[in-house]
C-alpha cells in the first residue's frame, strides 16, 4: 500500500476514538504488537536521542523495499513506533524520502505527547528518512 | 497525626496567594506535585518584582542617584533577611549567586588553591548531578580523587564506610542536606563532625533541605551552605551561598568584573571585601529583592508548621501509595522529607508520568539529575512526587485514582 | 539634523510604556539619564514575568508535564529570538548566561586550554574591568601575557600600535565594540580582521552597543559577542553569549551541574551538546523569556530609528553642554553612541552628581568600571549621562540647567 | 564647649534654611573653611573607604584632648567633615566614647546625602570613635 494509504487508514482508525484516553489506549494496545527487535539490533549505535525513554531503530533493505525494526523501553513510545513501522516499513526509499508526516497530527494526540516525545518522534522520522536516503545511496 | 489544624485550617487561604494553583491543564484543574523541581511563587513575590521595575530598577552599589541607592538597600536588605534566617555571624557570610549550581562552581573552583595530586575528597552516592560535576572537574584539573559514601537499599548512607574514607588526605566533603531523588534527609551534623575531625571541609548543598525545615549554620558549623531561591517561592536566577568568613576570605574569587575588584590596573588589580568579592558583575538585583520576600512568605507560615504538614502530607500518601499493586517505593529512611520516589510494575515511568499529565497532574519522571542513584537500583528512572505546603490531601486523593488508571490502562 | 519624524511624535506614548519614568524623586520628576548602568523596563516585560509566575512557572527540559513543556518552550523561543536578532547561524551559538561579567568569564576560563606560558592576549584601555579582570586572572594561571592597546586623547584606539601588538603567539583578542565610559564606537570590524589574519580569536563585549545599533555577528566574523538583558529593556540576571559553533565545540564546560551533561557516574560524566554543555544548573527562566520580550519591544520601535534618535540627544546634548562654563567632556571620537562623560572644573563629580540627585536627574559619578581610562586622564572620575530612546529633549534642558546650578553652587 | 552644645548650635544654625538648597550651599561654605591637611597625613594609612570621594582623617593628642585633621578632594564631604571637626576635636576622649551622634539626622540632610556618602559619614564617625578609643587606652 502506499504511504499515503497507510496514513489515512491509520488516522480513520483514530477517529473512532473521541477522547485522547481512548487514543491512548488504542496506541498502547498497537505498541504491545511491535514485533520484538533482535538483542544485537539494540546497540547503542541504533539508540535515538531525545527521549526519556530509550528507543532503537535498525533498517535493512530486501528487495529494494526498506525493513524498519525498532522497539522502546516505554509502551506509549512503542505505539508510536508501531504506527512509523507500519507506514514506512516495505517501502522504497524514494517515497519515504518524499513522504509526508503529517498523519501524527491529523490522529490528535500531538498536544497529549509531551513536548519530550514530540521531539523524540520527530527524531524518529529524521532517522527514518536518512536511513532512507543512505539506503538510496548505496544503489 | 498530630500537627497544627492551623495550617490545614488557613490552607485555602494560602493556596489564594499562588494564582498558578488555580490554572487548568488539558481541562483539569492542575495539581502541581513537582516542588522539588521548582516551588511555586506568591503573589507577593510577584508583585516585589513588578514593584521593583516599576519603582526602583536601577544598578546598584556605586550610584549616586536615589533609585541606586533604593535599590541597593533592598538588595542588602535581602542578604540580612538570609543572614538572619540561617543565623550567619555578618552579611559578609551571605553570597547571592544565581543558584545552587553557580555555587558549588563558586567553592570547587575555588579548592583549586588548596587541592594538590592524590589528595582526597568525599561525594555520596546521593547527590545531585550539581553536586558531583563541579568536583569531577576540580579532580582533573588538581588531581585529587573523590570517593563516595554509599548507600543502602532505603537510601541512606552508610556512615561507617564514611568513617573508613576519611583521613588526614581528606581536603572536602560534599553531601546533600536532603536527596532530591528519595527525598532522604542525612545526618549532616555528624557528617560535619567527623570530617572537621579529619581536618575537611564540608559542603552542605541544602537546595532540596531550605524549603522544608528551619537551618542553623552556626549551630551546624558548617563551612558552606547552599540553597537555590527558586525552590523557596523566590524566583529563578537566584542563588544562596553561605560560608564560614574565615573559608571565604581564603577562597580565591570565581568570576573577576566590576564589584569584586578594589582597584584595577592592567598590572594588578586588588580585590574587594567580602561579599563582594564573589558577587561580580551586575547581580539579578530584581531577583535577589523579590528573593527575600519570598523567604518572609515561608517564614510568615513558619517552617515548623511547614515541617508538620508536609511530614502529615508525606505519610498519608505514601500510605495510600503502598494500596497501589506493584508499587515499588525507592527510598525508605526513617528520615525523610516532602519527595515520593517510585515505579508501578515493569511500567516505564515516562508513560506514567505522561498519562497522569493528560489528567492535570504535574509530576517528574526520569534520573531526577540523580544517575548514579538509579544505577544502584538499576533502573531508568522513577516518578516523583514532591510536596509543598499548599498542596492537599484531595490532590493525592486525586493523583492515587489518576496513578491506579494509568497503571491500568499501561499494563 | 535628518531623523525620523515619527519616533519624536511616539517619543510620549514611548515613555508611557515605562512606569519607571513618570515616578518623583525628591520632588521632582524623575529624569533617568543612567541607561549605561541599566536600561529602564517597559510594561511588557514586566508583565511577562508575572504572566509566567502566574501561568508557566516550572523547571524546564526533561519535565513530561504541560507547565514545563510550555516554559521550555518560551525559554527556547527567546533563544531563536537572539539567534535571529544576532544573525547567528543556530540557536546552538546563542548560551543564556546570568550576565556579560559571567559570560567573559565563562569564555576567558575555556582558554585556560588554548594558552600556554608567554602566549599572548590583547585588551584595549577602554574596556570595562569585566573584560580587563577575567583575562588578568587567566594570564596568571597559564602565565600568558597581556598587552594593551593603547588609546588617545580623544578615547580612539589606536590601530597602528594595535597592529604592532599582533603576531603569532597572539592567541585572543577582546575589546568592547562600545565603551561604558566614554562612548567611542571602536573599529571591531578591522579589530576582528586583523586578529583573525594572525590567527587570534576575537572576543567583543557588545554590553554597550547592543542597546543602541543592530549587530550582524555573522558579518561581523566574530567569534564571542556577549551583552546583558539589563541594559536591553530586560530584566536583572541574563546575559547573551553568542559563540561559533567550532569554539564553543572545542571550548571546555565552565560549570558542572544539571542540563550540562549527558551521562554521570563517579567514574566518568559525558557532557551535554550545545547549548546545554554551558547552560548548567536551573537557569533564570522567567528572565530568559522576559529577555525575549524585551528585545521584541526593542525591534518593534527598531534600532535604525533608536539610533538616529540618540544620535540626536547626543548631538544636541553635546552641544549644549559645550556652553557650560569650564566643562571638559571625555571621549571626544568621531564614532560615538549615547555617552557623554564630563567634568566641570574643580569641582568634584560626585558633589555635581550629589546635588542634581536632589533635583531629580540620575546620572552616574566615579570611574565607572574603567580605572584605566580614568588613569589615562588622570582623574577619580567623571559624571556620565547616557541616553535611552525614552530621553527627550527637554530633560537634556532641564540637566543643564541644573549643572548650571550645581556648578554654580560648588566653585 | 561640651560636645552636645556644640552639636544643638549645629542644628540651630540649619533650622535658619528652609530648602535642602540652602542647606547644601552653607555646608559647602564651612567645607570651604576647613583648614588644610598636612600632605605627609593625606596618607594611604589616612584613608576612609567606603566614599567615592576621598576621605583623608588625622588625629593627634594635645593637653588630654583630641585634635582632628580631614580632608576631602569633594566640598560636600568637606563640609560634613567640618561639622564633625568642629563637633569633636578639642574633645576629651570619654567624651567623643560616649558622644550622641544624631545631629546629622536632626540638621535634615540626611535624606539629601546619597547612601554612598551617608555610608561614607558613618565610617568618619567610627573612626573617629576608634581614634578616641585608642587614645585612651594609652593613658
Ligand atoms: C562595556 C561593558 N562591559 C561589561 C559590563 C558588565 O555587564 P554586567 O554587569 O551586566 O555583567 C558592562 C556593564 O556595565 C559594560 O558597560
Ligand atoms: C539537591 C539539589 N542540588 C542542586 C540542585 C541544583 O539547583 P539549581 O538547578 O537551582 O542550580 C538541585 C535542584 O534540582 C537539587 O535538588
Amino acid at each position: 500500500m502506499k504511504i499515503s494509504n497507510i496514513q489515512n487508514e491509520i488516522v480513520e482508525e483514530f477517529d473512532i476514538f473521541d477522547t485522547w484516553m481512548d487514543k491512548y489506549e488504542y496506541l498502547i494496545e498497537l505498541g504491545k504488537s511491535v514485533p520484538k527487535i533482535s538483542d544485537q539490533n539494540k546497540s547503542e549505535d541504533n539508540i535515538i536521542k531525545g527521549c526519556q525513554s530509550k528507543v532503537w531503530l535498525h533498517a535493512e533493505k530486501e528487495d529494494g523495499l526498506i525493513k524498519f525494526y525498532a522497539d522502546s523501553d516505554a509502551i506509549i513510545t512503542k505505539g508510536i513506533i508501531s504506527l512509523l513501522i507500519r507506514t514506512f516499513s516495505n517501502q522504497n526509499p524514494t517515497d519515504i524520502i518524499n513522504a509526508n508526516t503529517d498523519f501524527i497530527d491529523k490522529i490528535g494526540l500531538r498536544q497529549h505527547l509531551s513536548a519530550n516525545r514530540a521531539n523524540g518522534l520527530n527524531n524518529m522520522i529524521k532517522k527514518i528518512k536518512y536511513y532512507a536516503i543512505a539506503f538510496s545511496k548505496l544503489n | 497525626m498530630i500537627f497544627n489544624m492551623n495550617v490545614l485550617k488557613n490552607i485555602e487561604l494560602i493556596r489564594k496567594d499562588f494564582p498558578i494553583l488555580s490554572t487548568k491543564v488539558n481541562g483539569n484543574q492542575l495539581i502541581y506535585l513537582d516542588n522539588a523541581a521548582t516551588s511555586q511563587t506568591p503573589n507577593c513575590v510577584i508583585e516585589s518584582i513588578s514593584d521593583y521595575y516599576k519603582n526602583l530598577n536601577s544598578n546598584i552599589h556605586r550610584g549616586v542617584h536615589k533609585l541606586s541607592q533604593l535599590a541597593t538597600e533592598k538588595y542588602e536588605e535581602s542578604r540580612k533577611k538570609f543572614k538572619k534566617h540561617f543565623n550567619a555571624r555578618s552579611t559578609s557570610e551571605i553570597i547571592f549567586t544565581p543558584g545552587t549550581t553557580h555555587s558549588i562552581n563558586l567553592i570547587s573552583n575555588g579548592f583549586i588553591k588548596f587541592l594538590k595530586k592524590d589528595d582526597e575528597i568525599i561525594v555520596s552516592q546521593l547527590e545531585h548531578h550539581s553536586n558531583i560535576v563541579p568536583w569531577q572537574m576540580l579532580c582533573e584539573k588538581t588531581g585529587a580523587i573523590m570517593k563516595v559514601i554509599p548507600m543502602n537499599e532505603k537510601g541512606e548512607l552508610d556512615l561507617n564506610v564514611f568513617a573508613t574514607l576519611l583521613n588526614d588526605k581528606t581536603k572536602v566533603v560534599f553531601v546533600n542536606h536532603v536527596s532530591n531523588a528519595l527525598g532522604t534527609v542525612n545526618p549532616i551534623d555528624i557528617i560535619i563532625e567527623k570530617s572537621h575531625n579529619a581536618g575537611a571541609a564540608v559542603l552542605i548543598d541544602g537546595a532540596q533541605a531550605a524549603p522544608h525545615f528551619e537551618i542553623d549554620v552556626k549551630k551546624l558549623n558548617v563551612d558552606f551552605y547552599v540553597c537555590s531561591a527558586h525552590k523557596l517561592c523566590g524566583p529563578t536566577g537566584v542563588g544562596i551561598l553561605y560560608g564560614k568568613k574565615e573559608w571565604l576570605e581564603k577562597l580565591p574569587p570565581y568570576q573577576g568584573g566590576g564589584e569584586m575588584i578594589d582597584q584595577v590596573s592592567f598590572e594588578k588589580s586588588t580585590y574587594a571585601d567580602l561579599p563582594n568579592k564573589f558577587e561580580a558583575g551586575t547581580p539579578n538585583i530584581s531577583g535577589v529583592i523579590a528573593s527575600g520576600i519570598g523567604l518572609d512568605y515561608i517564614n510568615k507560615i513558619g517552617l515548623t508548621n511547614i515541617k508538620e504538614y508536609e511530614d502529615y502530607l508525606l505519610d498519608y500518601a505514601t500510605s495510600k501509595l503502598k494500596e497501589i499493586d506493584g508499587i515499588k517505593i525507592y527510598g525508605e529512611s526513617k528520615t525523610k522529607v516532602s519527595v515520593i520516589s517510585f515505579n508501578i510494575g515493569e511500567i516505564h515511568p515516562y508513560d506514567i508520568g505522561s498519562v497522569i499529565d493528560n489528567l492535570g497532574i504535574a509530576v517528574r519522571t526520569g534520573h531526577h539529575c540523580a544517575q548514579p542513584i538509579m544505577d544502584y537500583f538499576d533502573i531508568p528512572g522513577t516518578i516523583r512526587i514532591s510536596f509543598s505546603f499548599y498542596n492537599t490531601i484531595e490532590e493525592i486523593n486525586i493523583l492515587i485514582d489518576a496513578l491506579k488508571k494509568a497503571s491500568k490502562m499501561l499494563s
